[in-house]
């Protein structure tokens, strides 16, 4: 049962992906994206991470999509003006080529591991409970300096993207 | 407790300092730059004088380890890059006050970020936890974005951090990957906690540590711009304003070197010896391929871009010869230190030539500068030769270093190769300075007729003093004395042997 | 001062100098006045020294002082019968050139010049590796300013290909030098670099000694230079300024040869024993070959490239005939060939500049003119053609004795020597200076008071030299005795 | 089949897609979308190897790296607006301003 | 014994160049100064030179055994020890003596002849220096002082053969004379070097080597016997080495006179007799030198049958007289040879100077077809020459006979018939071409009519002395046959030289042929050209006018040769090969960096994949390393 679970949503989960890879509109690739993120959402519920579970869904498919697809209205592509890729076949297969050594490597190195299970565990593990005391003891600095960068990013994101008068121009 | 903050307060400083310009930035109409230019140079100082006042005494602590939780950690090594950092981002405002004077996109903003971006810099040097790591260098790095898109008129600069800002997190993405597997392998992420368990386990249990290294080192080499992850300096070096690029060029590379030395240091040097010969390839490809991007360049700012990927590979040698003999650490720090004043002078030359007379950009643009500006080019002529690492100043002494350890490591070939690459070097260095002073004098360059008597004048020449300071040393002491070039690495040694302190 | 400064003063003297001219005054004149007064007490120290030196083997007036600890790099200068007889030879020609240069300089012709002087001191006066290979490069810098700035024709190409081509050399002999010091340090475990010490390394390789070897003689022979090596000085010595080239001729090409005296027979004596005929060879060969080449020059200054190039590669054979007459006659060959070929370039600088030529089809009907610049140059080309009575013969009877004990043939062969310079030599001189131009004669002023009054001591020199050369020979025979009787048996051991 | 290999594999086809986005994609788009991706994978291996381990470090550095990824998201969005309003265009090869400049 | 005097022999002149010099520059930078100054200086040092050395010539005379003044030690490296030493032996002082003579003689001269030449002072500075290294090369005690005189003339002739620098054929021709010089001193330098190393370096002077010469190996001794030989070639003009000679007329004739005729040509048979010990010990060389000279006075006598140029009629004329000399040193008889120097030195120095007085009344006409009558016209010289021109055919009793006659005899009596006949055939032919001479200039009817110059007691008081020497200059060394003494040979004892002991009979025969045969030539000469129409000239034509064609030969095979040579390594090797790899190598380095700089094409994607590539080859690497073993 849990592998026909595990098959069904990982198989979602690539199958989004290699619609975001292969889709020309972007549209369809965010859409593609939503899929494969929700599922792996599913899968962290497999994987009894039933905070990262919610998490994932509210800011993945919540806010990051919601910004995405925001954007995407608001800069309203046409169909006509999005690139059009000739050779993206061409250079796919050769990403494909180039990722094919990584992907050996690492799942080698994977398999190597001893195997121990990965059953769900009902209790005690993953909630919010035990993951904040975590984080708010452990974690604790981490968790600061993750709200330094969001700081940072904002500043840069009003800094970037605010409408300013013209200055001198730079002449390097 | 007090003396537990007094550990934290260089790096608080910054962080306050960042902050407080934040809000000062706000209200951006109501301060001139040089306001925004006193206030950071201000708290610059203030956490430069922090972090002098651990200077020379050999510590490692970690204070306030219930909360910390060993994930950053405080010693002389550290202190040492934070000052390097702080007096290299000190000397960068000082330096670009002219520039930044020019530039009128300039505004608060870019001081604050700055100062974040030192803040994320330090954090990286105290790091002890990849995650951490991760997060501090994320800071530093975001920030960086924003200073080289700042001028967001200028579509260079848009397509320059357009370009860093997705193979920065492209490879960002590898980083973490490395650090998935090496949890995957050991458990856990803190750095002390993955070398006890490499010094604990045989070596056929580590194999997903090795690759996890690897993925971390992929950041590292291509943070440093190593080969193949060369090919976005010159463009975003060239997009970007000079004094980021400055900035990026000189201070960010020291704080890569901070963390990943400190990384390699304390752990896995046990294990390099596997990426031994991938290093030698990376190694002497970079400098092949930086001399010939240097060399094919008509702009100054790109030749020096190029020649940066040439000074990576000389600090490559001193990592690959890190296997055999730890003192090559001390070589490549007291480089990072050479080449931080050397590239900082060159580029804060250029930033101020070009702030002063609007074309100088290409050599060709440099023509005549001798007869014009005879001081200028007197200091550029410096900072060529340091760069080239011509006798009587820093470079010079810093290739001595990097090389004897190179060769004492027994890798004398490809200390060849480096000798090899530093000849070609001689060739666009000195052109440069071929240009300034046996060409008759620019014809149609609008000169300026404003004084060089100001702030980054100034600063560029206590850099060229350093320079040619770090060059002779005590020489000719006898006749006037002055410290030693030991001083440098005395403090260089002490700063290492802190890692070790268990 | 002790005695032991004096040195440190004489190298450090002219930098501080021109650094302290740099940025205070800018009248000409004063620059240039305080740059000779400079070189003047230059001059008497070195006399102070050269009258203080006994004649022995060993190193006199040692400054040795820690540099960079770490390393074991010292500051450590010192003075032994070569660098004592290249010494009172810089500190000679130097002055009576400035002379010869006094007027229509630019002030930083005059503060390159002073640098230049420093360098080549040090670089003399160095017995620390590091240090003299710090002097070394450090010499190379203002002769790249000077060429650069105030050379004439494709000067900044020239410029560039000198100073590429003699780094790249130095470069290779930089990697030599540190592994030199790392196979100290592994050896006795504590680092130095001081030639002494560095002479008793054993544990060196065969191979590793061999590589080593080329590494060091790459660089003297770009600097010598040396055949093939030898490709740089046509367009730097006809491009580069008088003073330029009169530095570059007749001091920094000697302290190649200086060097391969100092540095290399010590330190691989075995090597030295083993290739000296391939060098003898070499040189031989380069002597003839250059004079040849020099014959159709019609760029005066390219001629005298060639021909110092000749003489330098003479010069070469003697040093690498290991035996004291080669020896000997090659320093004396330095002094020599330094006077005679500084003087040349200096007047051929004077009517480069009166003329504007320099080329001998539009030269002609000088002697004429200016018939006690005639006679100077002829005193010059007479020597540097090695005639009896100038210090030329000596060292050139001298080095074909050593050629010819160290080998029959090679010796017969080196003779040609007495032929070649002088035959495009005198037929310069016929077509440049003496016989009538085609077309309207030239305007040339004849010397000044103050040229001759430079010149005249370089003349006196040459004839002292040449009739009575003992004792200056006795000054550096013991040096040269003690290098062929301990080091070469050493090598000849090992 | 719900093993460590399982969920591994997974996750390292989505980062592999990912990659393969970033160097085949033309429209700068899409690249992001590809490192979004990219960071999914590695989401996924974390929380796959807290499970393994039995230790939450896993999940936590996974929200790390959700929230590093939220602040990427602010940049990434800034800038590709900066782009569209340079060049009208969200086309790589349209941003090729910075190449050799030697003559 | 040590004497204090030989130095000032030296000295004086060299004073008097220097002086000379001194004052010469004062006269052009400053103010002028009167001829008579530089004549005095210049005419009076050698004589006072001549005084010493006479004073020592008698002390000789007196029986006390060889001077020696040691200077100062020159050149000491370990085994070669050089002292500046002068050696007066009786060898030594015979050459000084005539030396200081005819120069001085010519001294004089050349007060007369270069009247009013703006170089005055200068000519008498070089003629001043040249007498001293001439005696530096006499009075020299070993090789190397010796070779110092030795170039100390071969630059003074240089000088003065270019002394009108500014033709350009002048100097010219100086060089050819120094380079040709040149030539022989390298034989020279290498036979010195040779000699001192194969007596395995026992001393340089000549005394050491005599001492030890039988040390060395016998072919080491031909090889620098041969060697130094090559230099008396050179500046004794023998073939092949002679080209430079006849050139060397460019120059005023008291040079002419002085180096050609006197001095400085006969130093290589004053050098061979001083390393008589290194010659008469191998026998091999003495002969290639006797048959040298042989060939040198056969062919230079051939030439000068047909030459134009009074000069160089003269001037061959002494490259076979010295041809003379070199079969009498050649073979051992080395006093007959240094008498035949002798007595050469007077005529052939009055005939040159006849020569330059009749140029000189000529305004400088040198063609003997363009002069004729002088008999009437310039009797005193007319009358020297024909004394010199007797004494040089070889009829008694004038000096040339007794000399010349002297080494054909040795030729005989050694048994080299050849070399005898060869002789036999040039004392014919020089007696044929001197006495053409002498009757083109002096006799030929209906002569040009030219306004004549008045010619200087100066010039013609030196004629009549040297013609009082031509004349009996042979009595010196009057044969035994005659009863005389045999002064010479007696004298140069010390050279133990080969004696001539012949039946009377073949002595008278032998003497009897040689008149007889100069007899021949005079009255062919006379026959040809006594009445002579100088208005038809000879034609310029021929093997033997062109003489033999030799310096285009040498031109076409040496000089230009080298030119072409320097051409090729200048323009080919250096520039094209050796600087061209170079410069090609740091080109392509520059382009290939061109071309690599396409993978900055500044598409981000590429620079991904490029990165990609990277690490998927690194882990590649990294598998085979880990997990491929």
């Amino acid at each position: 049962m849990i592998d026909f679970v595990f098959l069904a949503l990982s198989f979602f989960a690539v199958g989004g992906g290699v619609a975001m890879l292969i889709n020309n509109n972007p549209i369809y690739c965010a859409l593609g994206l939503l899929i494969s993120v929700l599922s792996v959402a599913g899968l962290f519920a497999l994987l009894s991470a039933t905070f990262m579970f919610m998490v994932q869904i509210i800011v993945y498919a919540g806010a990051i999509m919601t910004i995405i697809l925001f954007i995407l209205m608001f800069l309203n592509i046409k169909e006509e003006d999005l690139p059009h890729e000739p050779k993206k076949n061409i250079l796919i297969t050769m990403g494909v080529i180039l990722m094919i050594p990584i992907n050996l490597l690492i799942l080698e190195g994977v398999a190597r591991l001893p195997d121990s299970d990965m059953s769900i565990v009902e209790e005690g593990f993953g909630g919010i409970k035990e993951l904040g005391m975590k984080l708010y003891t452990e974690w604790l600095l981490p968790f600061e300096l993750i709200s330094i960068l969001l700081l940072v990013a904002l500043i840069g994101a009003v800094v970037l993207a605010k409408k300013r008068e013209k200055r001198g121009t730079s002449y390097d | 407790m007090i003396d537990q903050l007094i550990y934290l307060m260089p790096i608080i400083t910054v962080l306050i300092g960042a902050i407080v310009l934040m809000f000062q930035s706000m209200y951006d109409e109501k301060y001139s730059i040089k306001d925004f230019i006193l206030v950071s140079s201000l708290f610059l100082i203030i956490a430069l004088g922090f972090a002098i006042y651990h200077f020379g005494d050999l510590f490692t602590t970690r204070p306030f380890n219930d909360i910390f939780n060993n994930v950053i950690i405080f010693d002389t090594f550290a202190n040492f890059f934070n000052i390097a950092l702080l007096s290299g981002g000190l000397l960068i405002i000082l330096i670009g006050e002219y520039y930044a004077k020019e530039h009128s996109y300039f505004r608060g903003e870019f001081y604050c970020i700055l100062l974040f971006s030192l803040f994320g810099m330090m954090l990286l040097a105290h790091a002890n936890e990849l995650i951490t790591a991760y997060i501090a260098l994320e800071i530093a790095s975001f920030s960086v974005y924003i200073l080289v898109g700042f001028d967001t008129e200028n579509s260079k600069r848009v397509e320059a951090i357009f370009k860093y800002l997705v193979l920065g997190s492209f490879i960002g993405a590898f980083f973490l990957l490395g650090t998935v597997l090496i949890y995957g392998a050991t458990g856990t992420t803190n750095i002390s906690e993955i070398s006890q368990f490499i010094n604990s386990n045989p070596n056929e249990k580590l194999l997903l540590v090795y690759i996890g290294v690897a993925m971390i080192l992929f950041t590292f080499l291509f943070k440093i711009a190593a080969f193949p992850f060369q090919s976005w300096v010159l463009d975003v070096y060239r997009g970007a304003p000079i004094l980021v690029t400055a900035f990026m060029a000189s201070v960010f590379k020291i704080a890569i070197f901070s963390f990943f030395l400190r990384a390699i240091l304390s752990d896995f040097i046990t294990l390099n010896t596997f990426w031994e010969n991938a290093l030698i390839v990376i190694t002497v490809i970079t400098l092949a391929i930086g001399s010939w991007l240097a060399i094919t360049q008509d702009i100054v700012k790109r030749m020096l871009a190029g020649s940066s990927i040439v000074h990576t590979g000389y600090m490559l040698l001193g990592i690959i010869a890190l296997g055999q003999n730890i003192e090559s650490a001390y070589s490549i720090m007291f480089y990072l230190i050479a080449y931080l004043l050397s590239a900082l002078g060159a580029f804060g030359l250029v930033s101020h030539v070009i702030a002063d007379t609007k074309v100088r950009i290409t050599y060709d643009d440099f023509k005549g500068l001798g007869q014009e500006r005879p001081y200028l080019a007197a200091l550029m002529t410096i900072f060529m030769f340091s760069l080239a690492g011509i006798p009587s100043t820093i470079g010079f002494i810093a290739k001595f270093y990097v090389f004897t350890e190179a060769i004492n490591a027994g890798y004398a070939y490809l200390a060849v190769f480096a000798i090899i690459a530093t000849a070609i070097s001689i060739y666009y260095y000195f052109r440069l300075i071929a240009m300034m002073y046996f060409y008759p004098s620019f014809a149609d360059a609008n000169v300026s007729k404003s004084s060089d008597a100001r702030i980054s004048t100034f600063m560029i020449g206590f850099v060229a003093l350093l320079v040619i300071w770090g060059g002779i040393g005590s020489a000719i002491g006898f006749f006037f004395p002055i410290p030693s070039i030991d001083a440098i690495l005395d403090v260089v040694e002490l700063s290492v042997q802190s890692l070790f302190i268990k | 001062m002790g005695a032991a400064d004096i040195l440190s003063f004489i190298i450090f003297l002219p930098a501080v100098v021109a650094f302290i001219l740099m940025i205070s005054t800018t009248k000409i004149e004063d620059v240039r006045n305080i740059a000779f007064i400079t070189t003047i007490i230059t001059l008497i120290l070195v006399m102070k020294i050269y009258l203080n030196f006994e004649p022995k083997a060993e190193m006199q007036f040692v400054t040795n002082i820690e540099w960079i600890s770490s390393y074991g790099i010292n500051y450590y200068i010192g003075v032994d019968g070569f660098s004592l007889t290249i010494l009172m030879l810089i500190a000679i020609l130097i002055p009576t050139s400035y002379l010869l240069l006094w007027e229509g300089r630019t002030k930083g012709y005059w503060l390159n010049m002073l640098l230049i002087q420093t360098g080549v001191t040090g670089t003399l006066l160095s017995l620390d590796i590091i240090l003299f290979y710090f002097f070394w490069e450090t010499m190379l810098l203002p002769v790249f300013l000077i060429i650069g700035i105030f050379g004439s024709g494709n000067k900044v190409f020239s410029t560039i290909k000198v100073t590429i081509y003699t780094m790249a050399g130095s470069l290779l002999m930089f990697v030599a030098i540190l592994y030199l010091g790392v196979s100290f340090f592994n050896e006795y475990g504590h680092w130095s670099f001081q030639y002494n010490d560095l002479t008793t390394l054993t544990h060196l390789g065969y191979n590793e000694k061999l590589f080593l070897f080329l590494a060091f003689a790459t660089a003297f022979a770009i600097k010598i230079p040396i055949f093939p090596f030898h490709t740089w000085i046509t367009g730097t010595y006809s491009d580069a300024p008088t003073g330029g080239v009169f530095l570059l001729s007749s001091i920094m090409a000697k302290l190649g040869v200086y060097a391969v005296v100092r540095f290399m027979i010590p330190f691989f004596p075995d090597i030295f024993v083993e290739f000296s005929s391939w060098f003898v060879f070499i040189g031989v060969f380069g002597m003839i070959y250059f004079g040849i080449a020099a014959l159709m020059q019609d760029d005066i200054k390219k001629m005298f490239a060639y021909s110092s190039a000749s003489h330098l590669s003479l010069i070469a054979a003697g040093v690498f005939s290991l035996n004291s007459y080669g020896i000997n006659g090659a320093l004396y060959l330095i002094i020599a060939h330094a006077i005679a070929t500084g003087g040349l370039f200096l007047l051929i600088g004077l009517l480069h500049e009166q003329t504007g030529f320099k080329t001998i089809k539009d030269l002609g009907g000088i002697a004429k003119k200016a018939p006690i610049f005639t006679f100077m140059f002829a005193i010059m080309l007479f020597s540097n053609v090695g005639l009896p009575g100038t210090n030329g013969f000596v060292s050139e009877l001298l080095i074909i004795f050593g050629i010819y004990e160290f080998n029959h043939t090679m010796g017969y062969i080196s003779a040609v020597t007495v032929l070649v310079a002088a035959s495009f030599m005198l037929w310069m001189f016929q077509r440049a200076i003496l016989q009538e131009r085609v077309g309207a004669p030239l305007q040339m002023r004849d010397l000044r008071i103050k040229e001759i009054v430079g010149l005249v001591p370089w003349v006196i020199i040459i004839f002292l030299m040449g009739i009575y050369p003992d004792p200056f020979i006795d000054k550096f025979e013991p040096t040269v005795t003690h290098y062929i009787n301990d080091i070469l048996k050493i090598g000849a051991i090992k | 089949m719900t093993s460590l290999t399982g969920y591994a594999a997974v996750s390292m086809i989505l980062f592999s897609l990912g990659a393969i986005g970033v160097v085949s994609r033309r429209n700068v788009f899409i690249i992001y979308m590809s490192i979004e991706l990219m960071l999914n994978g590695i989401n996924l291996f974390l929380v796959t190897f807290a499970r393994y381990h039995f230790n939450m470090d896993g999940q936590i550095l996974s929200i790390m790296v959700i929230a590093i990824a939220a602040a990427e998201a602010a940049i990434f969005l800034s800038v590709i607006i900066l782009l569209f309003k340079t060049k009208k265009s969200l086309d790589t090869n349209v941003f090729t301003e910075l190449k050799q400049e030697t003559e | 014994m040590h004497t204090p005097y030989l130095i000032w022999i030296i000295l004086i002149p060299l004073l008097g160049a220097l002086l000379n010099a001194g004052f010469y520059i004062y006269h052009i930078k400053f103010k002028k100064l009167p001829e008579k100054l530089f004549a005095i200086i210049g005419t009076v040092t050698p004589f006072i030179a001549f005084l010493f050395t006479l004073n020592l010539f008698f002390k000789l005379n007196d029986g006390s055994e060889n001077f020696e003044q040691f200077l100062f030690q020159w050149l000491d490296v370990d085994n070669l020890s050089i002292e500046m030493k002068l050696l007066g032996d009786k060898l030594a002082i015979f050459m000084a003596m005539f030396v200081t003579f005819v120069g001085w003689l010519i001294h004089i001269y050349a007060v007369g002849y270069m009247k009013g030449d703006d170089g005055f002072g200068k000519f008498f500075a070089y003629f001043n220096l040249f007498l001293a290294s001439m005696l530096i090369l006499v009075l020299a005690d070993n090789p190397v002082i010796l070779f110092i005189g030795w170039e100390g003339v071969g630059v003074c002739s240089y000088l003065l053969i270019s002394f009108h620098y500014t033709d350009g054929d002048n100097v010219m021709a100086g060089n050819k004379a120094f380079i040709v010089n040149r030539v022989g001193d390298l034989g020279f330098i290498l036979g010195v070097i040779t000699l001192f190393f194969a007596l395995d370096k026992t001393g340089i002077s000549f005394g050491d080597m005599q001492a030890n010469i039988s040390i060395a190996s016998n072919d080491l001794l031909i090889l620098s016997g041969f060697l130094l030989f090559v230099g008396a070639m050179g500046k004794s003009a023998q073939v092949p080495l002679y080209v430079w000679l006849p050139d060397a007329m460019a120059g005023p004739t008291p040079i002419s006179a002085l180096i050609h005729a006197a001095t400085m040509v006969t130093a290589g048979i004053y050098m061979v007799a001083r390393f008589h010990f290194l010659y008469s010990s191998v026998e091999e060389i003495g002969l290639f030198i006797a048959y040298i000279g042989a060939i040198s006075a056969v062919f230079a006598a051939i030439i000068a049958t047909r030459q134009q140029d009074i000069k160089k009629i003269l001037a061959y004329s002494t490259m076979s007289q010295l041809g003379y000399m070199f079969i009498g040193v050649g073979l051992g008889f080395y006093s007959s040879g240094l008498f035949h120097v002798f007595t050469h030195a007077f005529f052939k120095a009055m005939l040159f100077m006849g020569a330059g007085g009749v140029i000189l009344a000529l305004h400088h006409e040198q063609n003997i077809f363009k002069m004729a009558q002088h008999r009437k016209r310039l009797p005193i010289i007319s009358a020297t020459f024909l004394i010199g021109v007797i004494a040089i055919s070889g009829i008694p009793p004038f000096s040339g006979f007794f000399s010349k006659d002297a080494i054909l005899a040795a030729a005989f009596q050694q048994g080299e018939y050849l070399i005898w006949g060869v002789g036999m055939f040039t004392a014919f032919l020089t007696a044929f071409y001197m006495f053409r001479l002498y009757f083109v200039v002096f006799v030929a009817p209906n002569g040009h009519e030219k306004e004549y110059s008045y010619t200087d007691k100066t010039i013609t008081f030196p004629l009549m002395i040297l013609a009082v020497g031509a004349i009996f200059a042979g009595f010196l060394n009057f044969p035994a046959i005659f009863g005389g003494s045999a002064f010479v040979d007696t004298w140069l004892a010390e050279l133990n030289s080969v004696k001539l002991h012949m039946s009377h009979a073949t002595e008278y025969a032998l003497m009897f042929a040689s008149i007889a045969v100069a007899v021949a030539g005079i009255y062919v000469a006379y026959k040809k050209y006594a009445n002579y129409d100088v208005y038809k000239p000879e034609s310029e034509e021929g093997l033997i006018a062109n003489k033999f064609y030799v310096d285009e030969v040498y031109d076409k095979l040496f000089v230009q040769s080298i030119k072409r040579l320097s051409r090729y390594f200048d323009e080919t090797v250096d520039t094209k090969y050796i600087d061209g790899t170079l410069m090609l190598a740091c080109k392509g380095f520059i382009s290939f960096g061109k071309k690599l700089a396409i993978i900055q094409n500044a598409n981000v994607r590429y620079y991904a994949f490029y990165m990609l590539a990277g690490i998927s080859a690194t882990s590649m690497y990294i598998y085979i390393t880990l997990i491929g073993q």
